[in-house]
């Protein structure tokens, strides 16, 4: 057994500090806060120039070569700046999900492109009246000759306002089993037809609603089968279930919060470290984020030896999200009444992260597969238990 | 025993229930974000004598008790109405209080007191109460403190009052942006024009017996908002369809809702019970008070995020109205401080020694590391 | 509102000092916890022999005229000092559900001679395939002339050692749905063809199974109408489940624990209840204990009103059972290593009440329904969700 | 990285799991209750080689690391098997380092610590550790204390060897009743006849490494117990039917065993990572160690008291055999103290100044009021 990191995560840290250094503006942390938009153009750019986008793909495709390890350091680093990269997230594991199912020419076609930081892919599979039922999408595709007509609408098409494409689930097929009568489709955002509307969020962050009214799309945008778009969309969510890697959180709360802890005084000269309600509590989420991080290890350690991690991947998801709700509800407890000031407001502790934090944490059970459909894979696919509908 | 209002009870929770359902509608607690106030409503509230409700009448107040301010905070609690209610009327009674005993008991009447007081209880200003003691010349992050005219405060053993000309009901000031959408504020203890409402243990006394009365309330608030997040909460499950039926079928979540109905339960019960004991002058009233508010909070927020959890995708939006209970549930009760020392103190009042059983404030703030 | 509880148990609690100390003989408890029979027989001839069993009821039915007050009190007294008198529990439930259902008659044959002792009644509704659904009982009762021939077997038959009948629901109707085809039946445990077999349980209490091969009972035994015995047991269960007193669960163990608390030292002298860590615990199942004493008074308070208090009922029994068994884990982690001791070990903490706490709160949530059926219950009649099953 | 047992270590868990499962049936544990030991299994686990197989080969022991052990105490775990072997194994293993250490480093070798190391090894002797300093003259509730031969004990700044002439696996003696049926007892401390093992910080170092393996270990076995509770309770809700369905249908159910598998997964990360971590040296050993002790602890108890609950009425039957896992989930863990404390002292391990990094031993316990 070996628990040791990928080492080059350590020996590629400093250099991807240096490269953060040299590149990254402080005022874009701000302009995502305020705009609520995670993903800034000008880094997008910068990361693709620097072959860091095309860090972990083969040649062919437009792999730069660049070390992984380095390209990871350099997303944890920039994680830990509190700069989010939301759009490339989506991006990528569309990208995963083309390599994995897509025809040579969509490879051809759309990886050495975002790989270039010309292409970013939103994800079209919620619609107003399914969440966590996400098979029982309404939106159709109707094939007209050599192209399909969309129609419907999508929910929390998240980044798409910088958006080329939408990952589009639609019905092919009204007649068969929801699940059966699925496609996919990247649908680019200048298509006519297609319309975006801002959707403003607890977190601070901002999401989107897109419309399709018969927005005309050519063949090759179909990503995988006709009807046999649900197995794709699994792959693209077990992607999104393991996408982890440590810091890509944007960091740790908990780490902050021990930080204030050990500095913070209380009047009597005593650290709140030193009050054991506030060490309890920081232990305890000391512990949960040390089994968020193993779980995770585990997910890439699958991927490293060439499996998708299903379950594993539902399991990480699940113990990190609810653990971050938890963490970001105890923390601010532990602050007391200066835990209720918002970034903007003076004197807020650590400008306001952990307020940011708590609102943004309620997302995380939510997006992605909710807790319960979790749950249900886990019962199911782990423990072998009955379907219960 | 009679767990039921009485008849004028009853009434009084109907039209304050209809009072501010109408006057406080999300739509209105939304327009009146960031900063938690809404001027208008807040003089309706005074015209209604809501504020001084439970003064007594020769002081100019409705000479009811705790358990009518407790209604109406419970009701000011489902509509979220941005009004600092539980701060002036905790205040008003304070003053009131003390401004009677000062005229009865010692002969020494405190003119200025009296004034203040006759002011505060007729509404024409806004008295509030810092929820730990001054640290320095400052008192921090005071609940309606951007607002008040008028500041309660324990600076070591004196309990003042401060006087805010530059803010009040009409012109706001110091306001700071947090997740409640409260008019809090830091607010400056000037000891040259401060009044000094006591000294010594009296003082003190005092203040604790504020606090508690301030617990009690929110408590009750807190219960009001719980009760109306499980009320959305029921009304989602029963509209909202997932893999072809009510998500309101699922056993998971009724098992969830059917757990905090019955935390709420419990939560009114112990914030009247808690109000009935300071009605009554108990010795448990103190802490009835601070079970009711440390109850109260932790149900409010499981509730309030349980149902913001069933919402899905919605619930993270702003444009649904379950954000603004989740939000308030956790502030609300973050204002008083961290709640796991409050039950650590709750354990030494309930079974500790008299020893341990000593007056101590609440804990003062951490100061900030930077 | 008033919130003041009946004010006849403050001024009869020296009365019923008085009355225990009197009659009580301390080895009675050591016998209850050595044989695991809740129920003292000599107790119960001098309960019945001074009308405090009879204290709540009309005369005509043998009502004595003690004050229930008082009657309360000698119950609470006698938990305090860890004295269980279940066998007059199940017993006084029956009566109630007599008092309301039965007939004339029946109420004549059972309610005098029980309140003067000489009888006791056990529950007979679970049996082995049917706990929760206990609906599905498959214990039969077929009709003979004038008689009943009961044949099945019962599960968790408690105290029926001691009884002189129990109360078995069976089925009489097996061609109609479940609920719809139950009768109720008082069948004597000097029947033929009736056997009982000790079942030991972790909190070291005895319980039954009973047996029931052909054993026949005069249509009398029969209370309320044929196939309606899902109605009559729901009476009984609206008082199982609402048979709340103060200290009738044997007392308080987190009064218990706060006296060790307050008086155990550490070695730097310090109480524990000054560690904050236990403190915090401490205040928060005070908290729960509040809240548990409140839903009783209720429930009493709606009993006052002539309602059945049945909503309200589950709300207390799901919470002081689920309550009870937070309390009694967290006191043992209190208690640290030596929460581990049992009753019979050399220095166990209140004579190692907390760890038979422990294991005697696990059936809490058990027997009388459990959570899970409490819940649905609240979930349907006070939320008014859908059924779902 | 690589998460995977070699290939010698899976040969290993196959033949424990056999053995255990074979050796130790729940009517074996039910046997042995309740003194908690069986002597013939404890022959066996020793001919194994399994309670020395950590020691260096050159000191007679099985050259194997923690991984190895952790594996043993997995198995043990999942068989509530009941033989002492974590407590031997870091017995064993603090010994033979601290006699390895004194012959190779100093040159004044220590023939009676040889002596006694020596056959503690061979298994001739049944050695363990004392979970908290020697209060008195008294070592309180050490495990394994009934049926020991040789304690290991911190007094003051002193490690001592207890020689326990009345007892030992052929004549075990002092055993207190508790819930896990585990041999507990008190073990006298006489200064006089003990073998001072080291003194000053590298007694409490030395000491506070072997309370550090003891953790990891239990985790481990922690974890193997809340796994195999987790199988019973899957087992018995894919038979159980109830309202005409097996009970391994209901939504709550599946997400409660769901979320047990979650934790048992992380679990059992943490134990490895801890062992593995011992066997590396690695600076992280003993947070890891603690680390994997609390959060096997809780899901350990967790998992077992749902799965209890599960089975309903019969769960609560001696017949059934959730109890047996059940009982010892809780006193597995609290042998060592109170959770809320360990989590507290992690916080600063991990967290804290270098200050309040000091070497500070286990609480010692809350002398008994009366």
């Amino acid at each position: 057994m070996d628990f040791r990191e990928f080492d080059e995560l350590a020996s590629h840290r400093e250099a991807a500090c240096a490269w953060v250094e040299a590149h990254v503006r402080p005022e874009w942390v701000e302009e995502q806060r305020r705009s609520g938009t995670h993903q800034t153009a000008e880094l997008h750019t910068l990361l693709a120039r620097d072959g860091i986008l095309a860090a972990d793909w083969a040649p062919e495709y437009g792999g730069s070569g660049v070390d992984p390890g380095f390209a990871r350091a350099v997303f944890d680093e920039l994680g830990r700046r509190g700069l989010a990269c939301d759009g490339w997230s989506t991006t990528s594991m569309v990208l995963r999900t083309i390599e994995h199912v897509g025809t040579e020419e969509q490879k051809r076609e759309y990886l050495p492109a975002a790989l270039r930081g010309d292409r970013l892919i939103a994800l079209g599979y919620s619609e107003p009246d399914s969440g966590s039922d996400v098979a029982a999408a309404k939106t159709t595709a109707v094939r007209d000759g050599d192209e399909w007509v969309i129609n419907g609408q999508k929910m929390f098409t998240s980044t798409a306002q910088l958006c080329s494409h939408v990952f589009v689930l639609a019905r092919t097929d009204p007649n068969v089993p929801k699940h059966k009568g699925l496609s996919m489709f990247l649908v680019p955002t200048d298509s006519a037809g297609y319309d975006i509307q801002p959707i403003h969020t607890l977190g601070g962050q901002r999401t989107n609603a897109t419309f399709y009214a018969d927005v005309r799309v050519p063949d090759s945008a179909r990503l995988g089968g006709v009807d046999g778009g649900w197995g794709v969309m699994h792959v693209a969510l077990v992607h999104e279930r393991s996408a982890s890697s440590p810091g890509s959180d944007g960091g740790s709360l908990v780490r902050d919060l021990a930080a204030w802890a050990r500095t913070a005084r209380r009047p009597d000269g005593t650290t709140v470290l030193d009050d054991p309600l506030a060490a309890e509590r920081i232990g305890r989420m000391a512990v949960d984020e040390e089994v968020t991080r193993l779980l995770a290890l585990r997910n890439r350690w699958r991927a490293q030896k060439g499996d998708l991690p299903g379950v594993e991947g539902s399991m990480w998801k699940l113990f990190a999200t609810e653990a971050a709700q938890r963490h970001s509800s105890n923390i601010l407890d532990i602050l007391g009444p200066e835990g209720v000031l918002a970034p903007d407001a003076a004197g807020a502790p650590a400008g306001g992260r952990f307020e940011e934090g708590f609102r943004a944490a309620v997302v995380g059970t939510i997006y992605g597969g909710t807790s319960e459909i979790l749950r249900e894979i886990i019962a199911e696919r782990h423990l072998g238990l009955p379907r219960n509908r | 025993m009679d767990l039921d209002f009485t008849d004028d009870q009853t009434a009084l929770r109907d039209t304050l229930r209809t009072f501010f359902g109408k006057e406080s509608s999300t739509a209105a607690v939304r327009a009146a974000e960031p900063l938690g106030f809404d001027a208008a409503l807040w003089r309706k509230v005074v015209d209604l004598g809501l504020a001084a409700i439970a003064v007594p009448e020769h002081l100019g107040g409705g000479g009811a008790g705790f358990v009518e301010l407790a209604i109406a905070a419970e009701c000011l609690g489902q509509s979220l109405a941005p009004v600092p209610l539980i701060e002036a009327a905790v205040a008003n009674d304070l003053l009131a209080s003390l401004s009677d005993a000062g005229s009865s008991s010692s002969g020494a009447r405190d003119a200025r007191l009296e004034s203040l007081t006759a002011r505060a209880v007729a509404g024409e200003l806004l008295a509030t109460l810092a929820l730990r003691p001054a640290t320095g010349d400052l008192a921090r992050l005071v609940p309606a403190g951007a607002v008040a005219d008028l500041v309660a405060v324990l600076r070591g053993d004196e309990l003042l009052l401060l006087r805010q000309p530059d803010r009040g009901p009409a012109t706001p000031g110091g306001a700071v942006h947090n997740l409640g959408a409260l008019p809090l504020a830091d607010c400056p203890v000037d000891t040259e024009h401060a009044l000094v409402l006591a000294r010594g243990p009296a003082a003190v006394r005092a203040y604790r017996r504020a606090l508690s009365r301030w617990e009690l309330l929110t408590g009750a608030a807190l219960f009001g908002l719980g009760s109306k997040a499980l009320g959305i909460g029921v009304d989602y499950v029963m509209q909202r369809k997932a893999f072809g039926v009510l998500i309101g079928t699922f056993q998971t979540i009724q098992h969830r809702l059917a757990d905090n109905a019955i935390a709420l339960d419990g939560a009114r019960l112990l914030a009247y019970e808690a109000a009935w004991a300071q009605d009554e002058n108990l010795p448990t009233a103190d802490t009835s008070a601070t079970m009711a508010f440390l109850f109260a909070a932790e149900t409010a927020f499981k509730t309030a995020s349980e149902v913001l959890h069933f919402h899905g995708g919605y619930g993270y939006t702003l444009e649904y109205d379950i954000q603004l209970y989740f939000r308030r549930a956790k502030a609300w009760s973050l204002v008083a401080g961290d709640s796991r020392a409050a039950y650590a103190r709750l354990a030494h009042h309930v079974f500790g020694t008299a020893q341990a059983q000593a007056p101590a404030p609440a804990p003062a703030p951490a100061e900030r590391a930077g």
